[in-house]
């Protein structure tokens, strides 16, 4: 016999009038996978006729993928990422702000004499290019008064940062959680460097056409997530299982990811706040040809956010 | 079961159980962290915590179907096209060089193609592990037919053999090592191909199991998938050579 | 099928081997009536294998053509069935099955069995029928493939030296067998052999190719020194000299008598000295031509 | 040039004009977004930023170096191993099925691992496009070794050739040609694995130019680097055909 | 090499095909001395070419044991060198390389050209030296086999049916030649060959092989109709009845005079007719043996 796979449901395309809501979770996404264990949007939603489907995305880089290709509406990345894709012309507007996740730091091993971003100078680090340990790392270098060029940044996917990391063959890593707090509960390593304000914050963009047709279920989901962050806050121990669980780490570092490092009591209205960070970040996009030019990615940032619908939420 | 044939498996044995105890001895002497390299019994654990949770069966099910199906179809293809630019010079001018173009696009380039052609659910998973099924049985076929004795394509074409009755009787028989082993590389490269086709929007199988425990560091989980990619695949190829060999059964 | 004609007008063959054109064959004219049989004999390289791929359709010639019964050979002849030199028998098929390689289209099933079955016992093979070809002896394959050819039941039945790896006992019953199919079915024959005894005793015509060209003097001294007893290279091709003229027919003969003949017939005797002699060799008895 | 060799050329390039037309046509349709499909037109333009800023002909040097080295490394122990399960009993029950095993673990796979025991640098790199190359050259010619002609094999012993001078005079040159299909499967799969290679601690290569752009949605900039690869590929292969064909050019 | 004997003594051997064992040698006792040169005789598929592998150490025999120098034959024997009954050209080598390839170990260089010439030129193959083997005749084809043979100066010679593809002239000269380099080099040489003239021309003995176990008597009817003229399968192996015993040596004749004999001795006439009475067939001057 065969194994029923992951096409879905045939309801959505011959359903007559039936509508589908298309949703990534992510273990970066805490109230995501809250929202997908709870059946929330679901259950509202049944009534309207419209089913939810989930979709992992392992990464910003695919949740883009999936909405470029239209096979989500609503997907959840870091918000460089959702800006760089915009500049590209991904056709995508952030409704919602997350978190402010503090998702990156700078890491050294258990028995490194550094103790500050200063004191790598001339030092080789690992980080993973266009992303928001990256970003934050251009930030942390410029913070301690250092050029990039002061140092070696060594590109490595996230994963094998830590392992260059924990190896030796970096002295430093732009490191992201939870493999951070896992390589800092198993192996020792330290955080140096932590900086909030340097993350680019957690962000949920929707497909323009998605937006222009379906901005109630758009508001459906908005308020949901709201939900659901409330919800977290309400229920640490619950939610701390809830993420270990999903995203297959030991409580201990579920814990002080969750709880420690994502700060969830945030205003979900997308702007100023984010458009900060973008601005600093934005010279480094051009100069590594993430994006076209730089008057692409000025456009991404003026045309990005859409905050009329988290202006507008309201809890069930 | 014979002597000689246990005398076979053991001797198969020997590598792996010598790989087995080089990592059990590097991972105890603790030259590198548990992170890194976990001995093997936390790998047995792992297998034991999946099993238990009842994972474990369906990502080895979906995934083994997904190389099947996507192997069934590439390689058919895969006879087909290699028979056809085999039998035909004007096919060969024609397909030939843009196949051996299309032959260089890794199979993560494929991803994103894929996923915009045909969205997420099973077809384009299928679909790139049937990519990968059929480039070395278009090869390896196409090669062979082009290279087979002439002398025994003359006693077919005299005994009034021609088009896909020589390719039949002659042309496809006298390949068959060729084919074989082109076939035993299409579902090799099949099984390669999966990890990627399941980084398409995917939540089950061995290629989710290896990416997200790579994605979460659990070194324990993804040396854990490795190794059963490992073993199904040597065991899909041994059931391969098993059944492409029966019927012809020829000690040539 | 009933017999058909096999007229083969005007035909040249070159071959080009690193980049170098060597002319095979050159204006071979030779008609075989419907029924007939017909021996090649030549010296080794003279071009009697192509000559018969020639007339099988399995390759095409430089210059003439080949007609099958009127009607220009096709690249698959289905009217024609070769036994070629080497017997070239499919190494994945058992004995049984290649002979089955050999029925005409159409032929299935019991019949098909049956046929197969008829035409193994008539070689002497029915108890190698399920062996492969490489677990067979030389002359058990040969026959294997004689075994193909008669099963096709062609028009034209082109056979290349079917019988050089059989046993005098062997060789005379498998000539006797063609003499006999050859009789009820009334088949065409172009038969090459290096056998002149054969060639008497089965044809109605046998015709010499070899090159035709001004024949060296007889008194030439011989090219090796190892040579002796024998005259020096009259015909031998394969030899500097006459190769780039290209082979054609030297000599027919018309064989006296109607087949079966009696193989201690005293006009053959007669004959046989004076093809040897034509081919180079002096025979005890030897009769100029 | 020859005439038949031009219509060869226009053949083969009949294939390639009609994809382009096609991909013209549909970008130019509006059904997808230039983010999604951008029209040729725009791929050409990322290739002349690209050659603007003087970085193209550094991914090309530098991964044609690494699948270069790689293959060279890969193919020879292909070569060497193949040859010798295909000589030995012995040599083939011991290894043959870990190597079929270890055939099944897919590039992404070996990228951690690489990382772990040759850390960051060219070499893990090459090694990764070694093994990539390796597999498909051992398989096709160890296959085809132990499908030789009995007959040649036994004129080989009869004129005193045994071992290596057996392996080089009669069963290397038998299995030419499926010796020649495996080494070019096994650089077209080397290419394959640089892919996966330039994840480890890249910054430049064609595989790190594909997944970098594939992270930025540069869509322009990864069709681009996805022609590059099947571009080189498929010269790469062309040139191993000339090379490898020369020495024997043998019309078998 | 000088020449070295060839002893086969008590040689049994017994091949395995779908499931069934079936002996195909049987007691084979034989010795050939240094430089004697013995003729193999015996009906298609008796077993000829596995005696000839078993003394090449191509095979290992079921039971008994082949000495060549008084030393078991080794697996790649050194010693020895094989024309097989196919040409067994290496494809992939021109007709050049395919003789050169026979040359003893150490021959290189200017030496191993000259060798490789010479050979070519006695067998009459120099224009064809840089043909590939597909691209010769099959008596060309044989020829060079032939050359490969003898470039090896090997201590002994064992020939399957050499000259089988040979027209009548051509097959003279090369006995002539093989007669003269055997006298030359003292090679020990056993020759298989359907042949009887042949086999007296050149032999020393003549070794008839066969089955001995209670011959069939001489009134049986011929298996099939096709078959006159000769008679009944006396000593034909391939048939049912015979085969399971395994052949081995039925007669042993000493052919009288020293060679190079004159081939129109009467003696031989005798003994040719004897033999081919013995092989099954009547021949016009039949004398009972
Ligand atoms: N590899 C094998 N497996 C099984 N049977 C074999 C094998 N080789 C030879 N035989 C059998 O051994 C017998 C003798 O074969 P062999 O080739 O020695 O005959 P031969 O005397 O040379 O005949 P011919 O004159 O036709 O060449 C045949 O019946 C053949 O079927
Ligand atoms: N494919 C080919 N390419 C080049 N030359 C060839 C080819 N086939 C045959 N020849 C040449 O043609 C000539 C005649 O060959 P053919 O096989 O017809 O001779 P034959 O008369 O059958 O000789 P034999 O009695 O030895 O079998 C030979 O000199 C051979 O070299
Ligand atoms: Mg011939
Ligand atoms: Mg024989």
């Amino acid at each position: 016999g065969c194994v029923q796979g992951e096409d879905a449901p045939a309801t959505d395309a011959d359903g007559g009038g039936s509508v589908a809501l298309r949703l990534d979770y992510a273990y970066y996404n805490p109230a995501s996978l809250v929202l997908r264990e709870q059946k929330w949007l679901e259950t509202e939603l049944a009534g309207k006729g419209v089913t939810v489907s989930w979709q992992l995305s392992a990464g910003s880089n695919k949740a883009n993928e999936a909405l470029r290709a239209d096979a989500i509406d609503v997907g959840s990345t870091a918000g460089a990422a959702a800006l760089v894709a915009r500049a590209n012309g991904s056709p995508i507007k952030t409704i919602d702000v997350f978190s402010q996740p503090e998702w990156a730091a700078i890491v050294v091993p258990k028995d490194s004499p550094v103790t500050s971003v200063a004191q790598l100078k001339g030092k080789k680090i690992a980080a993973t290019k266009g992303t928001d340990p990256y970003f934050f790392l251009l930030q942390a270098l410029d913070a301690a008064g250092l050029k990039p060029a002061d140092v070696t940044v060594t590109n490595l996917q996230h994963a094998d940062g830590r392992t260059a990391l924990e190896r030796g063959d970096v002295d430093a890593w732009a490191g992201l959680d939870p493999l951070m707090a896992t390589s800092e509960v198993d192996a020792g390593s330290k955080l140096i460097y932590r900086n909030v304000a340097f993350n680019s914050y957690g962000v949920l963009n929707a497909r323009e056409a998605f937006l222009a047709e379906h901005p109630d279920l758009a508001q459906s989901v908005v308020n949901a997530y709201e939900k659901a962050r409330q919800w977290i806050t309400a229920n640490p121990d619950q939610a701390v299982a809830l993420y270990a669980k999903e995203a297959k780490i030991s409580e201990p570092v579920a814990k002080a990811v969750l709880t420690e490092r994502t700060v969830l009591d945030i205003d979900p209205v997308p702007g100023a706040a984010q458009r900060a960070v973008f601005e600093k970040i934005l010279p480094v996009l051009v100069a590594d040809a993430n994006v076209k030019s730089e008057a692409d990615a000025r456009t991404a940032i003026d045309t990005l956010f859409e905050p009329k619908y988290a202006t507008a939420r309201v809890v069930s | 079961m014979t002597l000689p044939r246990i005398g076979r498996i053991t001797a198969g044995a020997l590598l792996p159980a010598v790989i087995l105890v080089v990592w059990h001895l590097v991972a105890a002497a603790g030259i590198y962290s548990a992170a890194q390299l976990p001995p093997p019994g936390e790998v047995l654990s792992a297998l034991g915590e999946l099993l238990r949770r009842g994972e474990l069966w369906h990502h080895v099910a979906i995934s083994t179907q997904r190389v099947l199906i996507g192997f069934a179809v590439g390689s058919v293809l895969g006879l087909t096209l290699g028979g056809l630019v085999g039998l035909s010079r004007a096919a060969n001018a024609v397909l030939s060089p843009t196949v051996q173009a299309i032959r260089a696009v890794p199979s993560l380039a494929w991803v994103p193609l894929l996923l915009l052609w045909l969205g997420i659910g099973e077809t384009p998973k299928i679909v790139l592990v049937a990519i990968g099924a059929f480039f070395p049985v278009y090869t390896t076929v196409s090669a062979a037919l082009s290279h087979i004795d002439p002398h025994l394509v003359e006693v077919g074409r005299a005994y009034g053999r021609s088009g896909l009755a020589l390719l039949g009787t002659v042309l496809f028989p006298a390949a068959t090592p060729a084919i074989l082993s082109g076939l035993r590389l299409g579902l090799a490269q099949g099984w390669l191909f999966l990890v990627a086709a399941e980084l398409i929007a995917s939540s089950m199988g061995l290629g989710f199991l290896l990416i997200d425990s790579q994605n979460t560091g659990r070194t324990d989980v993804m040396l854990l998938a490795i190794i059963l990619l490992a073993l199904i695949g040597k065991f899909s190829d041994t059931l391969l050579g098993l059944v492409t060999v029966t019927p012809s059964a020829a000690p040539r | 099928m009933s017999a058909v004609p096999l007229e083969i007008s005007g035909v040249g063959k070159e071959f080009t081997t690193s980049g170098r054109r060597r002319a095979v064959l050159a204006g071979v004219d030779l008609t075989v009536a419907a029924g007939e049989v017909v021996a090649l004999l030549g010296p080794s390289g003279c071009g009697k294998s192509t000559l018969l791929r020639l007339a099988g359709g399995l390759d095409t010639p430089t210059s003439g053509r080949v007609l099958v019964d009127g009607r220009p050979v096709r690249e698959f002849e289905p009217r024609c069935a070769v036994v070629f030199q080497e017997p070239r028998l499919l190494p994945w098929r058992t004995v049984e099955r290649n002979v089955a390689f050999g029925l005409p289209r159409g032929v299935t099933g019991d019949q098909a069995q049956a046929e197969v079955a008829h035409w193994l016992s008539v070689v002497g093979l029915a108890d190698f029928a399920k062996h492969r070809p490489r677990q067979v002896s030389g002359g058990m394959a040969q026959r294997a493939a004689l075994a193909r050819a008669l099963a096709r039941r062609p028009g034209v039945l082109l056979l290349d030296e079917p019988f050089a790896a059989l046993d005098a006992l062997t060789r005379l019953r498998m000539q006797d067998l063609l003499a006999e199919v050859q009789r009820a079915a009334g088949t065409t024959v172009l038969l090459v052999t290096h056998d002149v005894d054969e060639a008497l005793h089965l044809a109605d015509r046998v015709v010499l190719l070899g090159a035709t060209a001004s024949p060296p003097s007889q008194g030439e001294p011989p090219q090796d020194s190892v040579v002796e007893n024998v005259s020096p290279r009259r015909t031998a091709c394969g030899q500097p000299g006459d190769v780039d003229d290209g082979a054609s027919i030297r000599l027919v003969l018309d064989v006296p008598g109607t087949r079966p003949r009696d193989r201690a017939d005293a006009r053959l005797a007669t004959l046989r000295s004076a093809l040897l002699a034509e081919l180079g060799v002096r025979t005890p008895a030897a009769v100029p031509s």
